[in-house]
This record gives structure tokens, C-alpha cells and sequence, in this order.
């Protein structure tokens, strides 16, 4: 393909699917006119109004109408503009859209794509910034997607719309002009990390933007001779394991790095499962980095307080890496 | 507003269609009875370990209703949901094993009673969430009109239902798309001990929907005669194109929310009044009326419990899920990660 | 139903009364414009930083409205708020400083534009979430009648925000309780880039309100002696106690959906027709009718213009907040443990 | 006071908390009656209909209208039912109610407790079982309670109601009935854990009614001479971080137990915490028990899968016991 930016691929994937396949469906508020991040642009000059569905403010009703689309084998693509939306939905994501097929006895799927933007965009402040996909990642049935590269998006919302569980697909709203390359034939499985960077002295697993931040803080670090592995998650759940600990077993050391509150975030997942896992690979105690349990603020140097940044990662990092594990024996 | 309450003016017409269909609504609801009976009895005995929300008494809203939708219609339903199941026809069979949780229920014993679904007959779900299959009925029949099928939607809510927000927004979405959906408004006046008059403004779930463009009729639902007209009238214009339209259907329930709650907050008169007023009670009236023997009237009765006896021993008899079951059907990718 | 769209008939009256309220009216649209118009530049200039989502054009609705509340009266806002907070009367210079992020601002830079708030003048916030502030006006609404003030809430909300569930339930609460609350309604004809008429089903939000059980008026809202008047109307029923009322008040936004919205989806034609009835030009108009010379009328508006200008620039000039601001004001419990 | 059930005693706590403060009033469906479990039995004849509010089925305004009345200085007690519907009202608890006050810039507080029963409940299934807590931990501005007992239900719903902040109050569906005492001037301050078994070998965190099931497993290990302590952590936001790393230090062992899945559950929190901060002190891998990521289902052969039991605690504790930490040096 070509060099495009992360909306333009997510709206390419968006539009190879529906040409494929006629029971894929859009459904969001103003999408006729491209959504709110140019992510539809297009689309229903192409496929009509009643593929790229312009609804009413009806959140709950949005993901609920979704659940019975896809309950009779449409493929609905839900978007929810702004993760914090789709709060207004809860019941109709978690009560309803993960648990009928299991509810059911494995009578109907629920092939369903919902899409939200996720992430801190400057001056949105506390309604409009949130990343929750930890919420997701606790509910069984879901599967939690959060690409960080175009390609990825391309790639992972393809294979999203082509799964038959019920998909959290989370976009971040200060990725959505970045670009790249979204190479022809370029695929990506659900549940398969990607070693965004390679290295030896440290794996630090991360996701959607702060991928871009952990490469930035992994090239400071080099120059002062540290080797840092970038895995980027991509799928949280299910989480891919494997490349995860694999790369640990190697470097010995685990950090986390992820935009979302800290606290009860999806870092203290894989941290936790490493530490249980994998004590004995760890020449250091593993190490998460979120944002501190704060709303997000409106003004610059508040909302600064409430990111992560490459240098916090770097300061992470040096810190994994200088910690030594002080060992206590078990008669001790 | 006109007046649009709907009722049969006794016995009007002895044709022997209408004998015909009032016998076939009369089984529906024999057989709803039945198992709401022995659903009942099943609980009482510890046979059944969850939760049970009886129809009894509202027969005929569910008999009426479905008795005007074909095999391939589709329904959802709400945490009362027995008799919409057995009325769109469901096997009673597989629906107690359901209740008693067991691996030849409908679920597979997974659901139980607030989760029963029959996609094989268009069944797409009781639910636990009251008025949640509202946006889940829209959206199937967003569906429908969306691959041009000619089959449309019935979504059964209580009267509690219409003071949540999926009500206003799945009908302003039903209306908006013109999409084939009746809403039926299964009012037994109650939200579980809460008389919903209450704690409900305006005139009702007609008049809700009229505010939003919906035309509708108000029925006895008591009176499965005038529900099935006024249903077959309102779902004749769905399926011709109308639109979505509103049944409300006013009926009351005999039993208390719950298999578990006595329903002490309704006074002794009320009840009575309200029992005097069984809808099977009236059908069976209505039948003699128009000639057919008490006889034959049993006879429906006795199939019915029989048919439903049958089914409470097989579940009793039927072998439990393995616990290995508890694992599928969650999700293909990231299968077999439980933690 | 009967037709209650409320216009003025022009010069009906000279009193000075009259005249002096409109002046009052005037005086309070122009500073809204004022303010919007700054906002608008201080966008353009990359002095604000988040969105911003213009009132101009609707703000009759905000000054006719408000003009009828007491210093002590509740409301609540939506994205959309400037308006109503100025009419309600909060301090522009730290509304400027809050859009501008600086730590004088109204919540010390932590809301920005979409979550001013001011509860100093009863104004308890604006709301980034759609139809998030009428459950948040009802129980305002409700806690004024559990302690027996007489204080009353407004909360206003645009046509999008009736297809939003909360507005069903929020009505439904206000009218099963009977509280004093006055919701408006602010047509401006569109949500976002969406015209709600296509996505907005039956005869709008006062047919949904009196199916609830409702009371209500429809008004130009571009007129603001019209609005003055309905609204005057409505609250003094809902604080005598007859329970809630709605104002669908029909008005226009002439600028996009948020600042960065060319609003390129409304037709020239449109456009051009709508600011024809701008509705600062319309009282201006009426203002002279009435004998008020040009000279006064242009005094409100550099009065209001340079009271903006002022504030714009006390808050390019004003002081950001410490980083250490961001962490105040979460909660009590559990300050300082921030991972 | 005396022994009392579970329900009896929070039912005590917001009739002394009605009668001292006009301004507590519990609002909910069904409240009139008693609520579902009888927790409210009798407070409508003390307080009438206006302080123990029936309303209509509108979770959404149930909630939204608690923070309205909060904001102008009434402290609601709202009453969820079952946790899960409490997700019909997402926005209005994530996005008003957690976040007002912040937003605002200090101007309103929220002195609002939502109350959601947690849990299994033999055949209530997959929508009226979850155990959420841990979406409440990651979100800033909220406190959040799960007591286990009589006496702490007393407490810490009396402190809850004291308390300024918007608390996430999770009495557990099998505890109702459970009976204990509650003594005479009892108190327990929010964000304080209580050792609810003392022991030197393993440390269990847990919480709500799996603190039960660990004292059961604690019981069985005695019997084999392992001496486990069970630190019943009550609130889960602010966590008490100094009794369980004081209990750790000693112990060295960390096992946290919980019903929630296991996924993304605030176990992962605790685990990840101690693994990070008290690596030094641990003799074994931080290890947890949660349920496996699956919707609760009915039949009660497929419920037993969604549980966790005193006899896994044990096989837990007992592996953890039995866990010798290989060491790997950082020059390895
Ligand atoms: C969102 C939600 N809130 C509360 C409940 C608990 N609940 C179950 S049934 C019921 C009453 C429903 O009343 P109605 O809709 O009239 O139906 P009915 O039970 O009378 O058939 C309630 C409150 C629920 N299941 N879902
Ligand atoms: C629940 C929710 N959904 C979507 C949005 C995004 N959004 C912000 S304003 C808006 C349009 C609102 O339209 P209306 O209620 O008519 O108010 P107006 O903007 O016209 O003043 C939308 C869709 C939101 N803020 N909240
Ligand atoms: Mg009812
Ligand atoms: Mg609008």
C-alpha cells in the first residue's frame, strides 16, 4: 500500500471490509459527515446511509441496536466517538454485548466492533480523556485491541471486524494524524504482541501511544548504552504471554508503561502475572509506569501532571535497571 | 387523546374459525399456565436453585401476541419471560431443564430462567436488565430491514421498563429507521413491589409513543381475544411497512414478583378482583359461550399439564451440565486464558 | 394540541418597564456575544487550547431565561454553557481565565469550557456529556423540595439531547416527584454536524414532555421578549409548586459545533436566513421601536466590549496553575496516594 | 450493641446516620418494602417516603439526581440493587459523581454512597453476579468499601456516610444473612485493613465475603502447622498499604484472594504493589486466586467453576508455602 496516516488506515480497513462483505455495517453519530477524527471520510458517499448509519444521541441504544444486529449475523462496527461515551452504554457493552452468547448456551454471537478513541488530547479534560481498556480486560467475552501504528490499525481493525467475539477496539486521539508505512499484504493476528524494538537489558510492554513515547525514551536510553526491548501488547486481551515472557526470560527485567490511571490499570496484570510466573527470571523487581489517580485536568500544566512522558519512562527504566534485588532466603 | 382500550363484545360471531383460533389461544395459554405451575412447585421443592419471575395470570398478553407471528419472527423478552417463549414455540422440555440447570436445557443450563433464549424459533432472549432487550429487539430488526427480510420484531417490556432510558431511545430509534418492531407493554401495574402509578407521570407507555410518532392500541390483556386482535392488527401494519407501532396490554400478575416474594403489598381485594378477572377463566367462558364442551376445554387442560408433567420429570430425571462446560461459548480468541 | 408558539407582536407597549427590561435583555445578549466572539479570537490566537462550543446566535434563550431566576436559583448546562453562566451571573473575567486555563480561572483551570461551573451564583455546571445535567438539575431540584426552599433549578439542554435516555427518566423523576425544575430546551436545529430532525422522531421535545405529564411552551427563542415572557410564565408556576415545566425554545447557532467547525454541512441560503433573525438585532430593532436612541443601544455593546476585552486580557496575562494544583480536590480519603 | 446479621447492621447504620444528619436520604427501588435483602426494613415507617425514596427503574437518574442532590449539600444513600445494574448508570457515577468536585476546581463535593451488591448468589447468573470493584479503584475520586462483617458493615457504612467523598459501598449478596457482633461504640476508619487471623508463614489479602473462605483455608493449614494471617482489607481505595507490607515483611509470602475474575482484578493491584516495593522481603512469588474469566453461569455444576473455595485457597497457600524462589543474579 502507502505511507498513511492511523485515521486514513483505520477508514481503509473499514472500507476493504464492507466491500468484502455486505453484513458489515457502521453505526455512530455523524458519521456521515466522516466522524469526529476524519476516520469515516468518505464512507457513506460510498457505501449509503443505511451501511454508515447516522444515529441520535443514543449511546445505549447505539451498542444495544449493535448487539441485536449482530445477534441475527450483521456485523455491526459501533463507534462511541470518545471512550468516556461510552459509559453511557455500560450495561448494554458488559450485561449484554459480552455475555449472550455464553448466556445463551452458545446460541447466538455477538460479532461486534466497538470503537473508542481513547487517551489524553490536549485541553479535553475529564470527560473526554479517559482510557479505560482495563474495564474491558476484566469483562469475560471481550476482546481488548489498541493499536499504536497505522499498519496496526489497518491490520488489527480488519481482523476485529472479522472475529466473531465482541471486539473493544481502542483508538488514541493524538494518533489518529500520525503516519506510516501500511505495508501491502501487511497482517496482524489478534492476540500477538509485536517487538516494536529489540533489546537486551530491559523489556517494557506497552500499548497504543505511549509505544511511541517507551521507543522515544528506549533511543535516550541507548545512547547511554542501555538496551531496551519495546513490546507493544496491541491485543490486552488475550494478552500475548509468550512474546511477553519470552523477552523477559532474556532481559531479566519488566516494566509496564501504560497512559491510563496506574491504579488498578492493566500494568498491574502483567506485572503481576510475570512476578508470579517468571520469578525466577527477574534480576529486578518488575515495575509499572501509569498516570497517577488523578481526573484528567483541563489546562496545560495541570494536564501535564496526569501523562506520562518519554522522560518518566527513561527515569523508569535507569531505575529497573539499577535496582538490585536484594535477596532474602526463606529460612531467613 | 381517543379512546382506543379494546375489548370483545362476548360472543359475537360463532364461526368456526374464530371457535378455532380461540381453542388454539386457549392451549397457549393452558400450556403457560401449566408451567408457570409447575415452575412454581419445582422452586417450592428446591428443585430449582435460581431466581423465577411467574406470568401467571398474564397468559394472554403472551398467547395473543405471538399467535400472529410466524416461525421466523423474532422476540425478545424480558426476566418474565416463560410465556413469550412457550408462545413463539419453544419446547417446554428444553425450557425446564433450563430452570432446573441442567445439560439438555435450552442454555445448556447456563442461562436458567432470566436468560432463556431460542434462536431456532426467533427467541433472542429473556433478560436479567429490565428493558434492555428494547435496544436488542431495535437493532434485529435494524437487521431485517437492512436485508430487506420480511420477518419483523416483537419486543415484550413490563410497565416498570418504560421509566428507563432505552424505552424514549430505542422507540426514537425504531421510529427514526421505520423499522418493523411492535413494542408490547406488558403492564401488570406493578414493578416488582412498587406500584408503578406511583412512580410513573403521564398517561402511559401509548402516550409515550405517540410523542415520538408511534401509533398504537391500548387492550385488555386479559382478554386474549382482544389482544390477539388488536396485536394482529398492529403487527398486519408493521409488517406491511408502517413502521414500529405500540401494544398496551393491561394485564396483572397473580403471583408475586418472584417465586420467593408472597406479594403481601397487594390488599386481598385487589387480588381477588384481579383473579376474577383470569384471563383463561374468561377464555374458557368464551368458549362454552360459543358452544365448545366443557370437555373439550379440560381435555386442552389436561394435555397441557400433562405435556408440562412430562417435562418437569425429564428435567428432574436429566443429568447435570459437566463443569467443563462452564468454559466454552466465552470467547475463540484467547480461549482456554481463563486467568 | 393546541398551538403555544409564543411570539411578540412588535410594539405593543412603550412603557418604561418594558423598556427598561428589554435594555436589561440587551444588555446581557450583548455580553454573551462579547464573549463568545473573544473566545472565538482567543481560540483563533491559540490562547485556548481545548474546545470551546459557541452560543452565538442563541443568546435570547440564556438572557430571557435567566432574567427570571434569582441570585439563589439552580441551574445546570450542558457543553454548550458560556451563555447561560454569564445570564446567570457569573464573573466573565474568570470564565475568560478558566477558558484560557489559567489558575484565576473559575475551577482554577481544571474544567475548562465544557466544565464551568459557578456555585457561588447557583450555576452547577456545565456538562461535557450529553443530557448529563437534567438528572443532576432533578435531584438539585429534588433536595430544594426536601428542604423546603423555594429555590427553583433550570436546566437546559439542546435537541440532541432528547433522544439521550436521561431525558426521559430526568422528566419522569421531576413529574412522579413534583419538583421545581424548569427544563429548556435549546433547539438550535442541529447535534454536531447532524440536522436532528432526521434522526429525531415525532413532534419534538414539549409532545415528549407532556406525555410525561408536562406543561409546557414553545417559543421563538431568537425573540428574547418572547422568551422573557414564556419563561416568566413557567417559572412562576413552578415555583408556586405546580410541579415541572418545559420551554422549547427554537434558535439557531450561527457559528460551527465547536470552534474548530467550519459548519460547512448548513446550506449559504440557511445560514444567511438564520442571521437575518439574529436575535440581538431583532431586540435592537425593537429597542428603537420603542424609542431608545441608537446611541444608548451602541453603548451596551462597547460597555460589553470592552468589559471582554478586559477580561481577555486579564487572562492572556494571568498566571498558569501550579502542577501541583492537579492534585488537589480528588478526594479526602486517600490524598496523596496517587498510584 | 448485640450480635446481629449483616443486613440488620447496615440497616442500624443508616437509621443512626438518618437520625443524626437531616440531610441522609436513601434513594432506590423497592426501598419502601425493605430492598431486596431487608436492609431497609422499617426505615420508610421512621423516616416517611420522603427521606427512604421509592423511585421508578432509572438507574441512569437514580444516580445522576443523588450527585445533583450532593452538590447542593444532601448526603444521598443510593441503593443499586445488584452491582450490575449500577452499570445503567456509568456515566453518572464515572463521569459526574467521581469527577465533580475536581472539574469544578474544589467548588462542589459529592458526599454520595452507592451502594451495589456484589457476588454470586446461587442461580442469579451472569447479570446479577459480578463483583466490579475493581472498575470503581481505577477510577480517581472514588472511595471503595467491601466489608465482611456485621460489625464492619456497621462501621464502615457509618463511615462511609460521614465521609465527603463519593463511596463505592459493595456489601456482598451471600453475606446478608451472616450474623456477628457488633460491639458497642465498634468503629473502623475508611482505608484501614484488619487483621482478621494473625500467622507468620503466608500473608492472604482478601476482602468482602472471600475473607470467610480464607479463614476456612487458614483453619486447614493450622492443622498442618501453617500459620497463615488473613488481612481482611475492608476498603479497597485507599488500600492499606502499611498493615499489608508490614505483614508481608514478616511473612514473606503474599497470597491475595478475591471472587472477582482474576483478569484485570484489583488483585493484580496488590500483587503488582508488593512485587514492585517489597521484592526484597518476599521469600516466595507474590501469587493470586480470583475467578476465572468467565460469565457467571447458572446451573450450580457451572456456578462451582466461577468460584473460588477455602479448598483452592488452600492449595494456593500451600503452594506458595512450598515455592522456593530461584534467584538469578543480574550477572547471570
Ligand atoms: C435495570 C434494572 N433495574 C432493576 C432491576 C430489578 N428488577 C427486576 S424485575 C423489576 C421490576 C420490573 O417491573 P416491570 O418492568 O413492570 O416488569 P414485571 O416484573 O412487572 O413483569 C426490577 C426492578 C433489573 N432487573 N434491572
Ligand atoms: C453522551 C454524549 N454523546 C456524544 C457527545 C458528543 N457531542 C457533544 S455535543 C453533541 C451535539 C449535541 O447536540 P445538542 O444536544 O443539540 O446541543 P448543541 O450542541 O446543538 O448545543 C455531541 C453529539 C457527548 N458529548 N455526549
Ligand atoms: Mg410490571
Ligand atoms: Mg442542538
Amino acid at each position: 500500500m502507502a505511507v498513511m496516516t492511523y485515521a486514513e488506515a483505520a477508514r481503509q480497513a473499514l472500507r476493504d471490509a464492507m466491500r468484502r462483505d455486505p453484513r458489515v455495517v457502521a453505526i455512530g453519530e455523524d458519521l456521515g459527515r466522516g466522524g469526529v477524527f476524519g476516520q469515516y471520510k468518505g464512507l457513506q458517499q460510498e457505501f449509503g446511509a443505511h451501511r454508515i448509519i447516522d444515529t441520535p444521541i443514543s449511546e445505549a441504544t447505539i451498542v444495544g441496536a449493535a448487539v441485536g444486529m449482530a445477534l441475527v449475523g450483521h456485523r455491526p462496527v459501533v463507534e462511541m466517538r470518545i471512550a468516556d461515551f461510552a459509559l453511557c452504554a455500560a450495561d448494554e457493552l458488559v450485561n449484554q454485548g459480552a455475555k449472550a452468547r455464553y448466556m445463551f448456551g452458545g446460541q447466538g454471537r455477538v460479532p461486534l466492533v466497538v470503537r473508542q478513541p481513547i487517551g489524553i488530547w490536549t485541553g479535553f479534560a475529564a470527560q473526554h480523556s479517559q482510557s479505560l481498556e482495563a474495564w474491558y480486560v476484566h469483562v469475560p467475552g471481550f476482546v481488548v485491541v489498541a493499536p499504536s501504528t497505522p499498519a496496526d490499525n489497518y491490520a488489527l481493525l480488519s481482523a476485529a471486524i472479522r472475529c466473531d467475539d465482541p471486539v473493544i477496539y481502542m483508538e488514541h486521539k493524538e494518533l489518529w494524524a500520525t503516519s506510516g508505512d501500511v505495508p501491502d499484504g501487511y497482517d496482524a493476528a489478534l492476540g500477538k504482541a509485536r517487538i516494536a524494538r529489540p533489546g537486551n537489558d530491559l523489556t517494557i510492554v506497552t500499548w497504543s501511544k505511549a509505544v511511541h513515547l517507551a521507543l522515544e525514551a528506549a533511543d535516550a536510553a541507548a545512547r547511554d548504552g542501555l538496551s531496551v526491548e519495546v513490546i507493544d501488547l496491541r491485543t490486552l486481551w488475550p494478552w500475548d504471554r509468550e512474546t511477553v515472557f519470552a523477552s523477559v526470560a532474556r532481559t531479566g527485567r519488566l516494566l509496564v508503561v501504560h497512559e491510563a490511571v496506574q491504579a488498578a490499570g492493566f500494568g498491574a496484570e502483567i506485572a503481576a502475572t510475570v512476578a508470579e510466573c517468571l520469578d525466577g527470571e527477574l534480576v529486578a523487581p518488575v515495575r509499572r509506569l501509569g498516570a497517577p489517580r488523578i481526573p484528567v485536568p483541563y489546562a496545560p500544566p495541570l494536564e501535564d501532571a496526569a501523562r506520562i512522558t518519554a522522560e518518566q519512562i527513561l527515569a523508569a527504566a535507569r531505575q529497573t535497571v539499577a535496582a538490585t534485588r536484594r535477596r532474602r532466603s526463606a529460612a531467613e | 387523546m381517543e379512546r382506543t382500550l379494546i375489548t370483545t363484545s362476548g360472543a359475537s360471531g360463532r364461526n368456526d374459525a374464530h371457535v378455532a383460533r380461540l381453542l388454539e389461544l386457549y392451549r397457549t395459554m393452558a400450556r403457560i399456565r401449566a408451567f408457570e405451575e409447575a415452575a412454581e412447585a419445582a422452586v417450592g421443592a428446591g428443585l430449582v436453585k435460581g431466581v423465577v419471575h411467574l406470568s401467571t395470570g398474564q397468559e394472554a398478553v403472551a398467547a395473543g401476541v405471538c399467535l400472529n407471528l410466524t416461525r421466523t419472527d423474532l422476540i425478545t423478552s424480558t426476566h418474565r419471560g416463560h410465556g413469550h417463549t412457550l408462545a413463539k414455540g419453544a419446547d417446554p422440555r428444553s425450557m425446564m431443564c433450563e430452570l432446573f440447570g441442567r445439560a439438555s436445557g435450552i442454555c445448556g443450563g447456563k442461562g436458567g430462567s432470566m436468560h432463556i433464549a431460542d434462536f431456532g424459533i426467533g427467541m433472542l432472549g429473556a433478560n436479567g436488565v429490565v428493558a434492555a432487550g428494547i435496544p436488542i429487539a431495535v437493532g434485529a430488526a435494524h437487521a431485517m430491514k437492512l436485508s430487506g427480510e420480511d420477518r419483523i420484531v416483537v419486543c415484550f417490556f413490563g410497565d416498570g421498563a418504560i421509566n428507563r432510558g432505552p424505552f424514549l431511545e430505542g422507540l426514537n430509534w425504531a421510529k427514526a429507521y421505520g423499522l418493523p418492531v411492535l413494542f408490547v407493554c406488558e403492564d401488570n401495574q406493578y414493578s416488582a413491589t412498587t406500584c408503578t402509578a406511583q412512580v410513573s407521570a403521564g398517561a402511559g407507555p401509548l402516550a409515550r409513543a405517540r410523542a415520538i410518532g408511534l401509533d398504537g392500541l391500548e387492550v385488555d390483556g386479559n382478554d386474549v381475544v382482544a389482544v390477539d386482535r388488536a396485536a394482529g392488527e398492529l403487527i398486519r401494519r408493521v409488517r406491511a411497512g408502517e413502521g414500529p407501532m405500540l401494544l398496551h396490554a393491561r394485564t396483572y400478575r397473580i403471583k408475586g414478583h418472584t417465586s420467593s416474594d408472597p406479594g403481601a403489598y397487594r390488599s386481598p381485594d385487589e387480588l381477588a378482583a384481579q383473579i376474577a378477572r383470569d384471563p383463561l377463566q374468561r377464555a374458557a367462558r368464551m368458549l362454552v359461550e360459543l358452544g365448545v364442551q366443557p370437555d373439550a376445554i379440560q381435555a386442552i387442560e389436561r394435555a397441557a399439564k400433562d405435556e408440562i408433567d412430562a417435562a418437569y420429570a425429564a428435567a428432574a430425571a436429566a443429568p447435570w451440565p459437566e463443569a467443563m462446560h462452564a468454559f466454552s461459548d466465552v470467547q475463540d480468541v484467547g480461549a482456554g486464558q481463563w486467568r
